[in-house]
């Protein structure tokens, strides 16, 4: 399966819409550095991440989330948050790896 | 240095911390801006509002933490800072997410006052209207 | 009319690099004043004396040194968005212990005074980014 | 009045809607480089840019349209190509220029 | 070179040409990457299918016109290229605004035939699903 | 298991560049190996030595220097994209008649082709961009 990384804000551009609209079922998205905006609960796009997560399983890079003063509690359920080594751990379990620039 | 003239600047920040330098460069001018005695205002619309969120830690990104800086601009002189409602709301976001920037009004015996004016989408396009120099980051 | 403009993005990689060219070409030709072109963050790359593109594009830097030359303009590249970035005048590589300098006939390096001098004395600021 | 210039794709960032979201009535817009496509004809934008036509009044960058295969006569009715001389011309013509990065 | 090993390499183009430079030096990557035995792919995604467009005349902004190119990648053996239809029909796009990329299939007489694949979102999804090594730019 | 990394921003103006060295030093801690690290686009200036940033910050082209000593990295920088951009070695200096090269300590000039082995070569290729 894909690793589809998004590192876009979601309200400037069209980056985590577009991965949503391609990622298979079962595939995995890693939202990083401020493409971490999008894993919020209470924002306009949190109804179609939280949607999406019937389909994909997401991840969030934490070290990004601390930077932009972003509580872990503030995450949406279902988000996984992810270091560093995590996001490693993911390139090396999917068997390919797709970034949405 | 202003050689007499005074002029309504604005400083447009529209963009996220940290992913892209602009929110760090556009303060290091707003830093050295303040001392040429010109109207100097800052608008945080759409992802610029995040410049401003609260608890910002970027030890495990390995980058500078420049939040800090906000708070100090009141020091400068620089107290309007200009936040759009909208933009917050479209991002679940309310002042209580965002630091708290004060400044100490030397004309009301050093009272601190809040530097952050919330302001509608409607008030923020009006008080752009107002400005002579707009500088985009 | 004195116009002033500024630069955020460096050459090939974002089109505001070629645009602030042209806008200024224009406002030339038309008679008008240019200020000061102000070179900001990735801008700065903009005035690398060693970029060599190929011969069939444009020479981004050298088609400024030119207008320069031609118009007698005031390039000037911020110093602190050249340091992070790896430009340097003969003066900046001393103080910094660098083996060569790179900045381009034509530019000059000076401080972020210099961008909000420029909104003073100009009639209008165009900024050019990304 | 304020002349403001949008050099970003509306399909890509949301840096044109947004420009129209604060531009008072009156006041210019000038679409230029990736901005160009935002002046196009029977797009999904294209009834945002028409509304606000009623409001405001649209530029676009002829040499952009060029560059982009963009025939002017698929450019929407009332939009106004100019060329660089006539962006020189509008940002004298206007107080202040906004850009809208 | 490719020691025998052949992978699917999938060029993922998102953006429009000519504001940035990534369509140009994605080309770029594309003509070496021909000299590799591989089996390479183009997906023209969003902004991306702005690439292909017909009549793409740079002399006004002094670019180079690199539009021409996606014509001769068929000589050098690069002959899918993916344009996905909902990203036109959002731009107001058919096939007949794209340019008319052609290749000269060798098994069949060197008949000519259409580099382009018109695939929906789906179909693009699941052949994004197949590759192994995917550039974007 | 064994990674390829392509880089397509520049230093500081993009968190692009930092993401992708934290990456690969968590993939080495890990004890991954790195095949090579590919600088393209205006990430060929993640290569200037005549970076200076500010002693507060981190140093974004010592920290590849380091890195790539530690653990014996390819780091590899596009000639075209470089050479656009004013990042030039010795022989590219020479070749294109310029008075100064500006490759750092670790880094080396080649061709797309090695962005191409590493994607054959790795097990995966991992992109970080803008």
């Amino acid at each position: 399966m894909i690793l589809h990384t998004v590192n876009k804000s979601p309200f400037e551009r069209n980056a985590l819409n577009s991965c949503l609209g391609h990622a298979e079922a079962g595939s995995a998205v890693l939202m990083i550095e401020d493409g971490v905006y999008g894993a919020m609960a209470g924002t306009q796009v949190s109804a179609t991440v939280s949607a999406a997560l019937a389909n994909v399983k997401v991840y969030v890079l934490g070290p990004d989330l601390a930077a932009r003063g972003i509580a872990e509690n503030k995450v949406l359920a279902g988000i996984q948050v992810v270091d560093y080594g995590g996001f490693v751990d993911l390139v090396a379990a999917n068997s390919t790896v797709q970034a949405w620039l | 240095m202003s050689e007499g003239k005074i002029k309504q600047f604005l400083y447009l920040n529209r963009k996220a911390p940290y992913g892209t330098v602009y929110a760090l460069e556009s303060l290091e001018v707003v830093l050295i801006a303040a001392a040429f005695d010109q109207d100097v205002s800052l608008a945080f619309v759409d992802d610029g509002v995040y410049q401003l969120a609260k608890g910002q830690d970027t030890k495990a990104v390995e980058m500078k933490n420049f939040s800090p800086v906000y708070n100090a601009l009141g020091d400068y002189g620089i107290t309007k800072l200009y936040v759009e409602k909208e933009s917050l709301d479209e991002r679940g976001l309310t002042l209580d997410d965002l630091m708290n920037v004060i400044y100490e009004d030397e004309n009301d015996d050093y009272a601190e006052k809040p530097s952050i004016r919330l302001v509608s989408r409607a008030e923020m396009a009006a008080m752009m209207e107002t400005q002579d120099i707009v500088l985009s980051f | 009319m004195k116009f002033a403009i500024q630069i955020n993005e460096g050459p090939y990689q974002h089109q505001a690099a070629d645009t602030a060219y042209l806008f200024t070409k224009a406002a030339l030709e038309k008679g008008h004043e240019i200020f000061r072109v102000f070179f900001y963050h990735d801008g700065v790359n903009n005035a690398s004396s060693l970029t060599a593109p190929p011969q069939d594009d444009r020479n981004v830097t050298q088609r400024w040194s030119a207008l320069a030359k031609q118009y007698n303009l005031d390039l000037v590249v911020c110093v602190a968005a050249a340091l992070r970035r790896g430009i340097i005048d003969d003066n900046e590589a001393k103080r910094n212990g660098k083996s060569a300098s790179n900045v381009a006939e034509g530019f000059r390096i000076s401080g972020l005074g210099q961008l909000i001098e420029a909104g003073i004395q100009a009639d209008r600021l165009v900024v050019f980014g990304d």
